[in-house]
């Protein structure tokens, strides 16, 4: 019953996908309709007139989008639902597809890791249906053909549901790249703009490269079993060595598709590029499937960590958290700007989960689950305010038609809605205390203060150091929010656009959202719920579980025990809601002070203009001037002098480009070399026939002296 | 049996068919004709096979056995589909005026010739006829890839006649070397017989056998395109008509391959040094290498995918080479999904030129706003021959990545750089040519995909499962070859 | 083994294989095409006759037909076939410069030794005498391919790929007695058609670059002027 | 019975804030040889202010408004956290020190979003100061809290409290860093010399006033009284985690006095050093900050260092 869920879900966002290409081919379906009446003119009469109807030329593409959406949406709920029912289950369902190699069918399996990333994929995909049909009711068909997004995206979320169901190395992989493929193809879909095609091939460049090394570190598990099942791979004994290398081999691929710092360059190329809600599934969830992979890959595949791999994954994570925050902080770009913010996001998850491969490793295995639990409530909650966040974005670039958040503005009072959930959004993903974001940080803090029970004096400074770097990160997008937020929706508008933006009309697109900024809320107060599922990942992956419903009651959170640390959203709530409702009340009774509008203080120089506002650039720079090491900054004031002296200043402009170091360490001496290999490659090519006689010659020649 | 030589007849009478009347209008759908029939011949040799198992010609003259059906049937199937796909192309070339009656003349009886040469390569038990057919594809292409008569495609025609020729005579030394050796231990007359050769594998003497084995890898190799015998490939690929490169691309290279692990197989029975495996590794695995990075370079659209088929006739050397079950499964599934793949490839190519007006890759732009069918075709014949999942060429990719990492862990890493490289060359190119706004110039032309469609369809249905006959037929050929069963 | 010790027919194959090797020898330091051509034309006829000794003395009768091919194809046919072109196309008072001609002689003859160590191992399953000529015949195949690369005329090219062919049958005769008649039947035809085809080239190139050398043909190259 | 005292205990807190404030400007005055306003002038400016008619810029959003709101709720919800008079209080087990810098955070976030509703320039000024010197402050507060939850092995305040009460007197050097880290944090989290001067509306050097320049009679009253609180609750933090006795374990009248009196004393200490350093010290540049933080961090760190090093045997 749960597989047959979980298989609903693969088929209806494949048949969602299939159901898309029917966009072009309505004078198919009508002469098909025309010869089916034709030959069977009394049946049916009432269905005629329904598919008559459906098929009129105004209406098809609207009941044909509306439909596509339908299914999605449909696929997302069987894919949480199921989720939801095998971690409550705590069964391990596994299955067969006569498809794939001859000797070696697809083999399914279905437990609560898995079940765990479909309630992730799920919700997700659920209020991306909500969304689009407002969204890409824009697109104009002959540009941007409704088919090609619809069939990709259909692909899109089955590769990912289809990942999460393998349970051999081949169908992982094909499932994996069918993922990368379709989501290329979505990255590409608007592919005019010379900059996006640069994005998508860079993407699928990464893809590829990343795919093969995962291919690799599989190839590593299987020399040592017999077989590419996920079973076999589990049973094969590796010298630490080799799991090392197919660790190193499965970071490395993961790692790219997860965007960990320094291999992270594609993505926020690629992200931005794509539409909204399909940016929302990539970041919000695809990084997830990457994730899912590795957490499988090591903990499940591999079996046996090892606690410098806990230190490997702890770097690297601080560094992707850092280095993804800094570069968001720096974009103005909005949804570069989130790409980036995945980044960090990704960053800290694999911290935690680093932690957690220590304890695991130093034989602490209750302790490994409560990382394991943060890591894994961290990405369900990235999954939530990043999908938020990328709808919001969405909305806002629908409306304004712009993504440049200093030419934004004022938009609190234009799109209210909007601007709430936006504010939940940033609020979540701020990690600030009643929403999602900060009980998982409060994990990760949680995780790392039980550094004192390891015996390695090393690992016990190297973790609070990194769990401080942790706390930077969070102030740090505390603030790079606070900059979004405040340049998009307050203030005054700096361009006309966002003068003349207006609240969306489709109510989809913010039920879509608002979903999801619910969830965020509802997640933020009630954890329990989420660490409840999670709890079964655990002990199906550790077997181990917290020691949680404390003592305390439902109300709390005490993840370790309640004497060391405990945190009650509800109670806060209360709180809070007490003491402002106290404060509100008391203030507000007097009439005589009832609120006064008037002109805000220009200091006498006649108005205040939207460009006296703080731009982006000018409410970062205190930190770009502190972590300047941080960037490639490239900063150009051009003066123009005029008057007697030519001392005056006529105008001036002034240019920022900041850019990534890994773009100029990493990628562009790669590319360099490749070419210039390959210039050295063309020379054998030199045109002339004696010369390639030569060669034929030459290696006629060599052979025979090499053999005899 | 009487299918074996139904199917040898058919582009005989085709070749006189043509070259008695000439060309007509409707010379093209003839030639469709001839090679569906001929398809329906091999399907029927293929049952036969499938019924009987291993057959062989009471003279000794044919063997068809696993190892070789299925390429005859392939060999059918590509003939016909591009025969489909060089109709229209070719009536479109004669309204640009590029080519005259008589040319297509030429053209249609040489299609039929290098039909038959390619059926009688892959046939014949006899080791000299194969040189002889192998030696007359040569002679039925090499006026077809002059056929526009410009300076370049005369030029591309002399370096592939020469280089060929040239080629293909170290094989004729190897040829009578193997002779020479056989001569040694059994009768003359049919001491050329594979059948028999093979039995006998074990009498022969290894180092005569080594030396010819290096004559024929250096011969049939030219023929493959293996690095640094491959200089003629790219120019006869690029400047003939494409449907000429895309059965170059898609059948000769797989049928000089298959004369390869003919001999190879004869060589593993009698030495029992790897030698000869280790000989293709070496081979394949450079010229995988360098083709990919040749893949970056290019300007001319139909060079970039004569690049990307030596790349991978490279990778399916290598895989024989390696000599165990997977790699040689792996090998064999490469050869079925590229050549479709490639021929699939090269009919979106020529398409893509017809547009544009041009082989230049700068030329080429906006293919999906211009002509959605052919920019989507192309794309996503890029992406099966690049190697993603679900096509088949992800599949033969991946075991041949496991077998390697069986047998020669140290290599993968050479052979993952190689993939990444060549699928960056591959994109760079293909991207700007099939996205973007189109050019003024550019107008859709009259063009039949389905051709494209089968193939890709086919390479999908492959990827995702591969159909028990053909599976059958694939373990049967590797136990022939490896003397193991896939796992 | 001394040769005096052999039967006339091993003693008259090796004088054979001597006189096709220095024909070899005598092609590779040519200059002007009609002698090259002559030359050629010799060494096919040293190719009858050996193949006519070797059916004389096996009185095996398919070589005759062999002989008579050769004799049709290669001294005949060719020579004349591209005489003729020669004339046509004006080139018979032309002389290519041979560049380190003295180089080519020597690596040339450095190629004999080295066909003869290569087919050492041989040696165990037959005469000396049999490996010596066979040691010339692949020499003969390896000097044509020299020829081609030292060579610029496209007419020498055709010479040195026709003097491979005859390598190889040189090798065919004095190895196996000849090949089964099918494949000799084959290659003969082969044979052939390349002759023709090579003619309709030279019309081409000739057309197309005004000229026979190839190196001009280069328009297809990959190299960064 | 404990709830009861919990909420009267942040009742407490509210009310204390201003004196404290009051008691600070007073000590701040003398020492410069001025006359000092009155121990209560504190409390008379938020009445004075909440009985005014307050004046909002013409186009601000309702986030202008609902943020004095929540910017004092916030902190005191942070206050309920802070053991003052007594230990064991169940609002200290709803929430820990990291939920705690939770709410500062929270607070601070709507604090810098009021900042930019208006659009003037010294709003986003202050944002973004604020938001750069806190996000450098957070990491150094929660290396030197680290140390004193390591010691303790847990984050619960309260527990931490009552492990080191039951310690008695231990000498321990991670304590000493961590002090000085967690004073160092202090200053620049409340707005106080070197870092901020809140006494100043010199518009090049302002930070919190510049958020805050557009709020008027009740908003203004809740700012206020909110960075009030915040002062004296790391004040009691600082006061009550390194020498938390006389602080109340069990809630009879007698105890419970004690501890008000044992924290009004400490508070009173602790104020005078803070008026004397401000006093003495100048105000730093802007770009120092990173300097003067990174300090602090490295205090944190040596904290941190010295706790694992050398008071842990393994």
């Amino acid at each position: 019953m749960i597989l047959l869920l979980a298989y609903g879900a693969v088929l209806l966002s494949f048949a969602s996908g299939l159901l898309a290409l029917m966009m072009n081919q309505r004078q198919m379906l009508l002469d098909l309709c025309q010869y089916w009446y034709k030959k069977f003119p009394d049946r049916h009469k009432f269905g005629r007139s329904i598919f008559e109807n459906a098929l009129k030329e105004r209406r098809y593409p609207h009941l044909l989008r509306q439909v596509v959406f339908v299914l999605l949406g449909l696929s997302g709920i069987f894919a949480a639902l199921a989720g939801v029912s095998v971690m409550l289950g705590q069964e391990i369902i596994t299955d067969q597809i006569g498809l794939g190699l001859p000797w070696l069918p697809w083999h399914v399996r279905f437990d609560s890791l898995s079940g765990f990333f479909y309630l992730i994929i799920g919700i997700a995909v659920t209020a991306v249906s909500l969304y689009g049909p407002g969204y890409v009711h824009a697109y104009d068909e002959s540009q941007h053909p409704f088919a090609v997004l619809g069939l990709f995206t259909g692909l899109f979320v089955s590769g990912m549901l289809l990942v999460l169901l393998a349970d051999d190395a081949f169908f992982f992989m094909i499932a994996w790249e069918l993922m990368s493929v379709a989501s290329y193809f979505l990255v590409a879909f608007q592919h005019e703009n010379p900059a996006n095609r640069r994005a998508a091939f860079l993407y699928l460049l990464m893809a590829e490269v990343g795919a093969l090394a995962i291919i690799l570190g599989f190839g590593v598990l299987a020399s040592f079993a017999d077989g590419f099942t996920f079973d076999a791979l589990r049973e094969a004994k590796l010298s630490t060595t080799w799991a090392s290398i197919a660790f190193a081999l499965a970071l490395l691929g993961f790692g790219m598709k997860a965007g960990v710092v320094p291999i992270h360059v594609w993505l926020p190329e690629a992200h931005p590029v794509a539409p909204s809600h399909i940016s929302a599934l990539m970041s919000g969830v695809m990084l997830k499937v990457a994730l899912y992979g590795l957490i499988r890959f090591c903990y499940d595949l591999i079996g046996a960590v090892q606690w410098q791999w806990g230190v490997v994954l702890l770097i690297v994570g601080t560094i992707s958290a850092l280095g993804g925050v800094l570069y968001a902080m720096m974009q103005t770009n909005l949804k570069r700007l989130l790409a980036y913010s995945s980044v960090e996001n990704i960053g800290i998850i694999f911290m935690v989960l680093g932690l957690s491969m220590i304890f695991m490793a130093n034989g602490h295995p209750q302790l490994a689950a409560l990382g394991l639990l943060a890591a894994l409530f961290h990405a369900f909650n990235h999954a939530l305010f990043k999908n938020l966040l990328f709808l919001g974005a969405g909305i806002i670039q629908h409306q304004t038609h712009e993504l440049n958040i200093d030419l934004m503005g004022g938009l609190i009072k234009r799109m209210p809605q909007t601007s709430k959930l936006f504010l939940v959004g940033c609020m979540s993903i701020s990690s600030l205390p009643l929403f999602n974001g900060f009980v998982s940080e409060w994990l990760a803090f949680q995780t790392a203060l039980q550094v004192d029970i390891l015996d390695n004096g090393v690992l016990r400074s190297l973790i609070p150091v990194s769990a401080a770097a942790l706390a930077l990160t969070a102030a740090l997008a505390a603030a790079c929010f606070v900059n979004v937020f405040g340049m998009i929706f307050l203030g005054q508008a700096r361009s006309r656009h966002s003068e003349k933006a207006h609240e969306v009309k489709e109510k989809g697109m913010l039920a879509g959202s608002a979903l999801l900024a619910g969830l965020c809320f509802f997640i933020g107060i009630f954890p329990g719920v989420i660490i409840h599922l999670i709890n079964s990942v655990a002990g199906q992956l550790l077997g181990q579980t917290l020691p949680n419903d404390t003592a305390l009651g439902w109300l709390w959170l005490a993840p370790v025990s309640s004497e060391q640390a405990s945190y009650s959203p509800p109670l806060v709530l209360i709180a809070a809601l007490i003491a402002a409702g106290i404060s509100f009340w008391y203030l507000r009774r007097n009439p005589a002070t009832v609120m006064r509008r008037a002109e805000p203080w220009d200091c006498g120089f006649g108005g205040l203009t939207s460009r006296m506002q703080y731009s982006s650039s000018a409410f970062t720079m205190p930190l770009r001037r502190i972590f300047a090491g941080a960037w490639i900054i490239e900063e150009q004031i051009g003066k123009e002098m005029q008057g007697a002296m030519n001392q005056d200043v006529a105008t001036i402009r002034y240019q920022l480009q900041i850019q990534d170091h890994s773009w100029s360490r990493l990628y562009q001496p790669i590319a360099q070399g490749v070419n210039k290999l390959a210039k050295q490659v063309g020379r054998i090519q030199t045109g002339n026939i004696r010369v390639y006689l030569g060669y034929s010659f030459v290696t006629l020649l060599f052979m025979l002296w090499v053999i005899s | 049996m009487i299918a074996a030589y139904l199917v040898l007849l058919i582009p005989s009478v085709g070749i006189l068919v043509f070259v008695l009347t000439g060309h007509k209008t409707d010379t093209g759908k003839l030639n469709v004709r001839f090679n569906a029939i001929c398809l329906l011949a091999t399907t029927w040799l293929a049952i036969n096979v499938l019924n009987q198992g291993t057959i062989l010609s009471s003279g000794k003259a044919f063997l068809i056995d696993p190892f070789n059906v299925y390429l005859i049937v392939l060999t059918a199937f590509v003939g016909l589909t591009t025969s489909i796909f060089s109709a229209p192309y070719m009536a479109h070339e004669k309204e640009l005026g590029k080519l005259t009656d008589k040319r297509l003349k030429l053209y249609y009886s040489m299609y039929q010739g290098f039909m038959l040469a390619m059926y009688l390569v892959l046939t014949t038990n006899n080791m000299g006829v194969m040189w002889v057919a192998m030696e007359g594809a040569t002679l039925a292409t090499v006026l077809l890839v002059s056929l526009y008569r410009t300076p370049e495609s005369i030029e591309a025609a002399w370096k592939y006649f020469i280089l060929c020729g040239v080629g293909i005579a170290q094989a004729l030394f190897g040829t009578i070397l193997l002779y020479y050796a056989a001569v040694q231990v059994g009768d003359v007359e049919n001491s050329l017989l594979w059948s028999v050769l093979y039995e006998n594998a074990n009498k022969l003497n290894p180092e005569i056998l080594e030396i010819a084995f290096v004559f024929m890898l250096i011969g049939y190799g030219t023929k493959i395109g293996l690095v640094p015998l491959h200089n003629w490939l790219p120019d006869a690929h690029s400047e003939g008509p494409t449907p000429m490169s895309a059965v170059l691309s898609g059948l000769l290279l797989n049928d000089a391959l298959y004369a390869v692990v003919r001999n190879k197989m004869l060589v593993d029975g009698a030495s029992h040094s790897n030698m000869a495996g280790l000989l293709m590794m070496g081979f394949g695995l450079l010229s995988f290498l360098v083709a990919a990075f040749f893949l970056h370079r290019q300007k001319d659209i139909k060079r970039l995918f004569s690049y990307s088929s030596i790349e991978h006739m490279g990778m399916m050397t290598f895989a024989f080479g390696i000599g165990s079950s997977l790699s040689t499964f792996a090998a064999l599934l490469h050869m079925t999904v590229h050549s479709l793949t490639k021929s699939a490839i090269f009919v979106t190519v020529g398409h893509a030129a017809q547009v544009a007006g041009s082989q230049r890759i700068d030329n080429i732009r906006g293919l999906i706003k211009t002509q959605p069918r052919i920019g989507w075709g192309l794309l996503i014949g890029t992406i099966a021959i690049a190697g993603f999942p679900p096509f088949g060429v992800f599949t033969s990719e991946f075991l041949v990545l496991l077998a390697t990492m069986h047998s020669y862990p140290w290599l993968t890493p050479l052979l993952l750089l190689g993939i990444g490289i060549a699928f960056a060359g591959l994109f760079r190119h293909i991207q700007p040519m099939v996205y973007g706004d189109k050019p003024e110039s550019q107008m859709p032309v009259k063009a039949n995909l389905w051709p494209v469609m089968i193939h890709l369809a086919l390479v999908l249905w492959l990827g995702l499962a591969i159909p028990g006959f053909l599976a059958n037929w694939f373990s049967q050929a590797t136990i022939l070859i490896s003397g193991s069963t896939p796992l | 083994m001394n040769i005096g010790h052999q039967d006339f027919y091993t003693q008259a194959i090796l004088s054979m294989a001597a006189l096709v090797g220095l024909t070899s020898f005598l092609m590779l330091g040519q200059g002007r095409l009609l002698r090259l051509i002559f030359v050629f034309a010799l060494q096919g006829f040293l190719l009858t006759l050996t193949t006519a000794l070797t059916a004389y003395s096996l009185d095996n009768h398919h070589l005759y037909i062999s002989a008579a091919l050769t004799l049709a194809l290669k001294v005949m046919f060719i020579p004349w076939m591209l005489r003729r072109q020669v004339l046509l196309m004006n080139m018979h008072r032309d002389i290519e410069a041979l560049k380190n001609n003295t180089a080519v002689m020597m690596g040339g003859a450095s190629l004999m030794v080295f066909s003869y160590y290569v087919l050492h191992p041989i040696v165990q399953t037959s005469s000396t005498i049999m490996l010596n000529a066979l040691a010339v015949s692949l020499s003969v195949v390896l000097l044509g391919m020299l020829l081609m690369i030292s060579h610029r005329q496209a007419v020498a090219h055709v010479v040195g790929f026709m003097s491979i062919e005859n390598g190889l049958f040189f090798a065919a005769i004095v190895a196996t007695n000849g090949m089964p008649m099918v494949v000799e039947l084959g290659v003969a035809f082969d044979v052939l058609v390349a002759a023709v085809l090579f003619g309709i080239f030279f019309f081409h190139i000739r057309t197309s670059i005004d000229s026979l050398d190839v190196d001009r043909l280069n328009r297809l190259h990959e190299v960064d002027k | 019975m404990s709830w009861l005292i919990a909420i009267l205990q942040t009742m407490l807190f509210a009310t204390l804030a201003p004196l404290l404030a009051g008691w600070l400007k007073w000590c701040k005055c003398r020492l410069q040889n001025r006359k000092a306003p009155s121990l209560f002038q504190p409390y008379r400016d938020l009445i004075k202010l909440t009985n005014k008619q307050p004046v909002v810029a013409g186009h601000a959003s309702w986030l202008f408004t609902i943020a004095p709101y929540i910017i004092f709720s916030a902190t005191v919800l942070a206050a309920t956290v802070v053991p003052l008079i007594a230990v064991d209080l169940p609002t200290s087990a709803s929430a820990d020190v990291i939920v705690m810098v939770g709410f500062f955070a929270f607070a601070r976030f709507f604090l810098a979003l009021a900042g930019l509703d208006i659009g003037t320039a010294f709003g986003g000024m202050g944002s973004s100061r604020e938001m750069t010197i806190s996000s450098l402050a957070e990491p150094a507060m929660l290396m030197a809290i680290f140390t004193l939850t390591m010691t303790a092995s847990t984050t619960n305040l309260s527990v931490a409290i009552s492990h080191v009460l039951n310690e008695g007197l231990v000498l321990r050097p991670s304590f000493v860093f961590a002090l000085f880290a967690l004073i160092l944090v202090a200053v620049a989290e409340t707005g106080r010399v070197p870092v901020d001067n809140p006494a100043t509306h010199l518009e090049l050097t302002m930070i919190h006033e510049a958020m805050i320049l557009e709020y008027s009679g009740r908003h203004l009253a809740l700012i206020e009284w909110a960075s009030q609180l915040k002062l004296m609750l790391y004040g009691v933090l600082i006061a009550n985690i390194f020498f938390p006795w006389g602080i109340a374990e069990t809630f009879n009248l007698k105890t419970l006095g004690y501890g008000l009196l044992a924290i009004m004393g400490k508070l009173a200490v602790l104020a005078i050093f803070l008026a004397v350093s401000e006093t003495l010290v100048a105000k730093m540049r802007l770009f120092r900050v990173q300097e003067y933080l990174g300090f602090a961090y490295l205090l944190g760190l040596l904290g941190m260092l010295s706790h694992i090093i050398l008071e842990t045997s393994r």
